[in-house]
């Protein structure tokens, strides 16, 4: 049992070696590769919902000498969402990279990074975290490069710069828990840290800011996004997909779990709130220069910077927050915020990067035909657009329905202005993409259809839209939560 | 950057760094128990290498290495995917050509030296590895525009050896029941061997492929 | 209590989906296969309304209906049809299927009819789904869908004008959706989920709350009030007439205006509960803006040229009676209020499909140009009348007896000032509507009208398009001079009121 | 003889800081790189009097040996073309990057 | 730390990429010291062995990103003197 967490990363990573090795069925070997690691995950998920949290000591010698994986609810949630994203991004990339030579640098760099992925998500030791960060930072900057054009690698040499010195910082903070601790599991120093009391509070404070702002540095936490949009946006469209979707959620994961886990003992209020503001900055300014953006794929960029900006909402949120449903609420909210984002962002890019590939453009003033020739990716964009609004059946709708919830219960009405700002402005330019779709071009008679690339990334949105906007209570279930019920 | 915003951050970092020196002066003062060593010096008998920092590397923490690996593949990938290499520079004169000629054997006897020797002194894989490589990067020196590498197909199967034997040898032990990268202690010192070999071939090949700095 | 039916479960399910299913599936139709994307709708249309049959039937009897989802722990769906539900279920699946007659005749042969129609079959769903939803989270999420599918529908012309329309409307819709999505969300925190029952829910909070209920309530009331084009948040509806006309009947006179009305009334009546609301002094702002809207809508109709506008308006004015019948505390004025819901719905929608008539045969989009065209067009002329002197309030047409059960209603709660209210707003109705009908049978007709199509059939204009507005003014003469008669309107408000007010 | 070792490590550990001062801040590519070789080499015998001597051996040949190898060549590069543009030389006769 | 600090602060205010990275490897530098520093138990006990390894990890990675970082380098130019 406890083989399946090692295995939902060996399997992509021995099919990235594959593929490297014998780069003439790159493509062949790739989707089968993504199939079987979509397998493991899948195993994974269904293990974590039978049995509750996994976890498994490699080399058999235990914490703390040896390293553990662990899979709980929420990492197998986000597992289960990458494992998803990926697939889709992997039958969308078939399409997409078919006749082109960069297939071949693709597949290898794509697969180790989904392998990247599911070690950030099934770590459960500090310095494991450390590494996989940086063979995330990597395989998504050269794959982020993949284009070749000067905006292109630029971009991404400033997000791997970027990400060297958050992951350095962040290793720091490592390296003072361990001298305080002589550990560097996560639970185990989740005890240590709140046995210790008073004591190493000058430690802990100084882990913790150094963590963060590494963490937040990669996360794309305003201010310090601004490498984002042109990394993201100058990526081919199922990188950047992947690189909005699921490589910033990473660390987002850690983060979360560094404040909800390890230093929950010592980690108050006010620097949650510290933490909650910058988010909510980063709404509205990245909402507001999504509305400005002149290209589709940049505007995709900026409102990831504002849905990750939601996230970091939550923190201060669940601080004031008394254990209990509530709480409970709001957690599996942060979540769900999380995959619907996932699922509708991957959705959103995949489809503008066949709107990109049809009109030969991304600018967004000059679409009007071709938003009219892709009926289906058109509808994708739109479904996808609702799930960044939040408007229902989406679960972002849900999950915005229990932050309002929550802040309302714990008087921090403030947050219910960024939401409200927020979700106008991105009403505001999806609705400015989509409007494009109802111009006076004459109807197409033929449209341009190509299941192969279209279908992953309707699937994707569907997945956002309907499936977590009406059945999101299994979550709660995985996440280990019992009934929400009447909070 | 201006001068000034440089000068002010200068300024604030030398204060984030005095702050930071107290606190770990104060955890170091505080708790100057044995943290892991003990634990570690104990168990190394068990881990079929003598050299602690070595059964640190390969048996008690095994998967941070293996992901290690994946990293420097990762490089390399992201390297190739970049363009072809830029060609070598010219060849080199008689003086430069002889002393190739007898730098790179005696490298890569080193080489295997440091990986043997790894089990019970300072060295291992990565020093080995790196040594293979830096007789890849005198050999472009020299003249060498492939820095002695083998042709593409050979060159991805090397690179991605270290990494595959690594994995496939963890996998394998959780079929037969011990657990991934569980290694049963009699054949620890084996099967660490053949990983580290596996590993400083491949990164050997690595670094120099990444010095040539393109598709082969 | 008895056995649930099996199919009580079902039911209201069922409904959403008979307009739900064709719609997507019309989406994937070819423009080109006319002939399928009619069946799909029609049968859609009259599957739609043999289960609003049944379901009229069984709430007759008492029978509960109910479909519950769970989206989330604490976060349920609900479907639930009660007499009010279905009193607004009828009205939109009677109306959807006359406006889908009428627009496959008078979209005949633009472009882009797949994605018109698909949209229009999700804006009745999404309209069917707020008529049965038995939650405010339910609500709240049709509602917001209802936003969703009607934008591309104003939109769909595709002219600058059309665009500038969609985005006001958006705008405002957007606006307000939200608005109301806050004081769902303060109000669930209160009370837990708000389930919609007669009588309200919120009766037994302590005097505590009272503050932040009164907020809420207005808070709830701005959201509604947008859609309800209550004034001052009515800028969107003139705007949105640049939507085709089978668009702009389904919008005014069932969809949206009336998505908005009729959550003013499920919030007084069965979350607040009427005395409730009116023990806070709610009723009071309610009836305030209500009165405001039906005398500035009228004003601005009298001085707008366009038909089209002008009958905008004309919806400003006249949505608001519902809201309120709504804010007078008696159980007449209920019946006035709910009546009217019905009436409103089915003259408004004759009028607008008569405009489309006149605009789609002679060209004719303005007032000054109706010279005349009773001649010309003398059935859809006939239609026309009946739905105006309806708005009038001339028995024994259905807007007379909406007037009256509110004058009745209000002079037995003691607000004798409605009644002013009433007489000036139907004078003015009297002052905007005449001089049309004056112009259109006794003015000579001009040499040549603006843009005319001649239909080789034998009416004076395509089947299609005539006999909707045909058949809407004999509903709305049947539904004045047989009021009395069993399952009429009025006797179904009647049946709502004494269920709310526990008679 | 403490003092003396005392002595010893604190001289070390100055010119460390001298040598990494030194590096980031030599404007000079060629110069700089040589420099942080040194820095690096320095800082792997602060570690082997550390006890560490795995360590200082892995940054010796790894970290100061190929990333100042990796970095000269970069250095070199650089300053070829900057040379080919001053001279307006027929382009970068070097490099042969595909059209992207 | 001081080394870390500096490493930052050359880090933030220098342009060139080769200075950048320079300043990051300097950076690293002063966090694996940290390591060694912790590790070190004085000239009797055996030091502990897990930072090195840590320490020993680090370095490769940072050498490989170094690489890449590089090579993205040179291609950022040459595709800028392409254009």
């Amino acid at each position: 049992m406890t083989d399946l967490l090692p295995l939902a990363v060996a399997v992509p990573l021995l099919a990235a070696l594959l593929v490297t090795a014998l780069p003439r069925q790159a493509a062949l070997l790739g989707v089968l590769g993504a199939a079987a690691t979509t397998l493991a995950a899948g195993a994974v998920l269904t293990a974590v919902w039978l049995n509750g949290a996994l976890t498994a000591d490699l080399g058999g010698w235990g914490v703390p000498l040896g390293i553990s994986m662990r899979a709980n609810g929420f990492a197998a949630a986000l597992l289960a969402m990458t494992a998803l994203v990926a697939l889709a991004t992997s039958v969308y990339a078939t399409g997409y990279f078919a006749d082109s030579p960069k297939a071949v640098h693709f597949w290898p760099l794509w697969l180790l990074l989904w392998a990247s992925l599911n070690a950030l998500l099934l770590a459960a030791d500090l310095f494991n975290l450390f590494v996989t960060l940086e063979l995330l930072g990597l395989c998504a900057a050269a794959l982020g490069a993949l284009t070749g054009s000067a905006d292109a690698v630029k971009a991404n040499l400033r997000y791997l710069l970027v990400g060297l010195l958050g992951s350095t910082t962040y290793l720091m903070g490592v390296a003072l828990l361990y001298s305080a601790y002589g550990a560097l599991d996560i639970a185990l120093l989740a005890e240590h840290i709140a046995a210790g009391g008073d004591e190493n509070n000058a430690v802990d404070a100084a882990a913790l800011t150094l963590m963060t702002v590494g963490l937040a540095l990669k996360a794309a936490l305003f201010p310090l996004h601004f490498w984002l949009p042109p990394a993201h946006a100058n990526a081919p469209a199922p990188v950047s997909a992947a690189l909005s979707a699921l490589v910033v959620k990473g660390a987002v994961y850690i983060i979360v779990i560094l404040w909800l886990e390890l230093f929950a003992s010592v980690a108050t209020a006010s620097a949650a709130m510290v933490l909650g503001l910058l988010g909510a900055a980063g709404v509205v300014w990245g909402s507001w220069r999504a509305l400005r953006a002149a290209r589709l794929k940049l505007m995709a960029a900026y409102s990831t910077v504002a849905q990750i900006g939601y996230l970091f909402m939550f923190l201060p949120l669940i601080a004031a927050t008394p254990p209990g449903p509530a709480r409970d609420n709001l957690f599996a909210a942060l979540v769900l915020m999380a995959l619907s984002h996932g699922f509708a962002k991957a959705g959103f890019f995949l489809a503008a990067g066949l709107v990109q590939q049809q009109a030969g453009h991304d600018r967004i003033d000059d679409l009007g035909g071709t938003a009219q020739q892709m009926p289906a990716t058109t509808f994708t964009i739109g479904l996808c657009g609702s799930a960044l609004i939040g408007l229902p059946p989406s679960g972002s709708f849900i999950g915005k329905w229990l932050m309002m919830q929550g802040a309302i219960e714990a008087g921090q009405w403030w947050w219910i202005v960024v939401l409200l700002i927020g979700t106008l402005l991105a009403a505001a330019y999806t609705f400015r993409v989509l409007s494009r779709a109802f111009g006076l071009e004459p109807t197409p008679l033929r449209f341009v259809t190509d299941a192969r690339s279209e279908i992953p990334a309707l699937m994707l949105a569907l997945t956002a839209v309907g499936v977590l906007g009406l059945a999101a209570g299994p979550l709660w279930t995985l996440l280990g939560l019992g009934a929400g019920g009447a909070a | 950057m201006s001068r000034d915003w440089s000068l002010l951050l200068g300024m604030l970092l030398a204060l984030l760094a005095c702050v930071l020196l107290w606190v770990l002066h104060g955890a170091l003062m505080d708790q100057p128990g044995p943290r892991l060593a003990d634990l570690a010096a104990a168990n190394v008998p068990y881990s079929g290498v003598s050299n602690p920092v070595t059964s640190v590397l390969l048996n008690f923490r095994a998967y941070d290495t293996l992901l290690e690996l994946a990293v420097v593949l990762a490089a390399l990938l992201g390297i190739w995917a970049l363009g072809p290499a830029v060609p070598g520079f010219q060849p080199s004169g008689p003086v430069l050509a002889s002393m190739v000629s007898w730098i790179v054997p005696l490298l890569i006897l080193a080489g295997g030296y440091m990986l043997w020797v790894g089990g019970h002194a300072p060295g291992g894989a990565f020093q080995a590895g790196a040594l293979l490589g830096a007789a890849g990067v005198i050999l472009r020196l020299g003249g060498d525009p492939r820095a002695g590498l083998p042709d593409e197909t050979m060159q991805r199967w090397l690179a991605v050896a270290g990494t595959a034997v690594f994995t496939l040898v963890g996998l394998a032990l959780a079929a037969a029941g011990e657990g991934f990268l569980t290694y049963p202690t009699d054949w620890a010192k084996w099967l660490i061997l053949l990983i580290e070999t596996a590993a400083t071939i491949a990164i050997g090949v690595t670094l120099a492929a990444a010095y040539v700095g393109g598709r082969p | 209590m008895n056995e649930p039916w099996p199919l009580s479960a079902l039911l209201p399910g069922a409904i959403l989906f008979s307009s739900l299913l064709p719609g997507v599936f019309i989406f994937l139709v070819k423009e080109e296969s006319h002939r399928l994307r009619t069946i799909l709708n029609l049968s859609g249309a009259i599957l739609k309304l043999f289960l609003v049959g049944f379901l009229i039937l069984g709430v007759y009897e008492g029978q509960l209906f109910q479909s519950r989802l769970t989206i989330a722990p604490g976060l349920e769906l609900v479907l639930h049809a009660d007499a009010l539900s279905v009193l607004f279920v009828t009205l939109s699946t009677v109306l959807w299927l006359i406006t889908t007659v009428y627009a496959i005749g008078y979209l005949e042969h633009s472009p882009n009819r797949s994605r018109f129609f698909g949209f229009f079959s999700l804006c009745v769903s999404a309209t069917v789904g707020i008529a049965l939803a038995g939650n405010l989270l339910t609500f709240v999420i049709f509602y917001e869908i209802l936003t969703l599918a009607t934008y591309p529908l104003v939109a769909h012309r595709g002219t600058p004008d059309a665009t500038r329309g969609a985005k006001i409307y958006l705008a405002y819709t957007m606006s307000g959706g939200l608005v109301l999505l806050i004081g769902a969300v303060w109000l669930r925190t209160l009370t837990g989920p708000v389930d919609f029952v007669e009588g309200g829910v919120l009766s037994g909070m302590p005097a505590s709350m009272e503050g932040q209920l009164t907020i809420i309530f207005v808070l709830l009331l701005v959201g509604l009030g947008v859609k309800a084009a209550l004034v001052p948040l009515h800028g969107w509806l003139p705007q949105s007439m640049v939507a085709p006309a089978p668009v702009s009947a389904l919008l005014h006179a069932v969809a949206v205006v009336k998505a908005g009305a009729f959550g003013i009334v499920r919030v007084v009546y069965d979350v607040y509960g009427v005395e409730y609301a009116a023990s806070l002094g709610l009723l009071g702002i309610l009836a305030a803006a209500a009165s405001v809207t039906i005398v500035y809508g009228s004003v601005k109709a009298l001085f707008e040229d366009g038909l089209k506008k002008r009958l905008a308006y004309s919806t400003v004015s006249q949505v608001s009676y519902i809201a309120l019948g709504a804010s007078i505390l008696g159980p007449i004025a209920t019946i006035g209020g709910m009546v009217h819901l019905v009436h409103q719905g089915i003259m408004k929608i004759t009028l607008f499909l008569c405009a489309g008539n006149y605009a789609e045969t002679l060209g004719v989009h303005k007032v000054s140009q109706m010279d005349g065209v009773g001649r010309r067009m003398p059935f859809t002329t006939l239609a026309f009348t009946v739905g105006a002197l309806g708005m009038i309030g001339i028995p024994p047409i259905a807007g007379f007896i909406s007037k009256w059960y509110l004058g009745l209603g209000a002079v037995e709660a003691g607000q004798s000032w409605v009644l002013l209210i009433l007489a000036a707003s139907t004078l003015l109705n009297a002052a905007y509507f005449l001089p049309i009908l004056y112009r259109a049978w006794f003015r000579p007709a001009p040499p040549q009208w603006p843009r005319e199509h001649i239909f080789k059939t034998r009416f004076e204009t395509m089947g299609a398009l005539l006999w909707p507005p045909v058949v809407t003014a004999v509903l709305c003469l049947v539904a004045g001079l047989l009021a009395a008669s069993p399952f009429s309107p009025l006797e179904w408000a009647r049946l709502i009121a004494e269920r709310e007010y526990g008679l | 003889m403490t003092q003396l070792l005392l002595l010893f490590d604190v001289v070390l550990l100055t010119t460390l800081l001298a040598l990494a001062v030194a590096a980031v801040t030599s404007p000079e590519p060629r110069r700089a790189v040589m420099l942080f070789i040194a820095f690096g080499l320095w800082l792997s015998m602060v570690w082997a009097r550390l006890r560490a001597p795995d360590v200082a051996l892995a940054e010796a040949a790894i970290g100061a040996g190929l990333g100042g190898a990796l970095m000269l060549a970069a250095a070199r590069r650089a300053a070829k073309r900057e040379a080919g543009d001053s001279t307006e030389s027929a382009g970068d006769s070097g490099a042969g990057g595909p059209p992207a | 730390m001081i080394l870390f600090a500096l490493g930052i602060w050359s880090f933030l205010s220098h342009e060139a990429l080769l200075r950048k990275l320079i300043a990051f490897n300097v950076m690293g530098g002063g966090v694996f010291h940290v390591f060694i520093a912790v590790a070190y138990r004085g000239d009797t006990a055996p030091p502990d062995p897990v930072p090195h390894a840590l320490v020993l990890t680090g370095i490769v990675v940072a050498v490989s990103a170094t690489a890449l970082a590089l090579a993205l380098g040179g291609r950022a130019q040459d595709a800028a003197d392409h254009d």
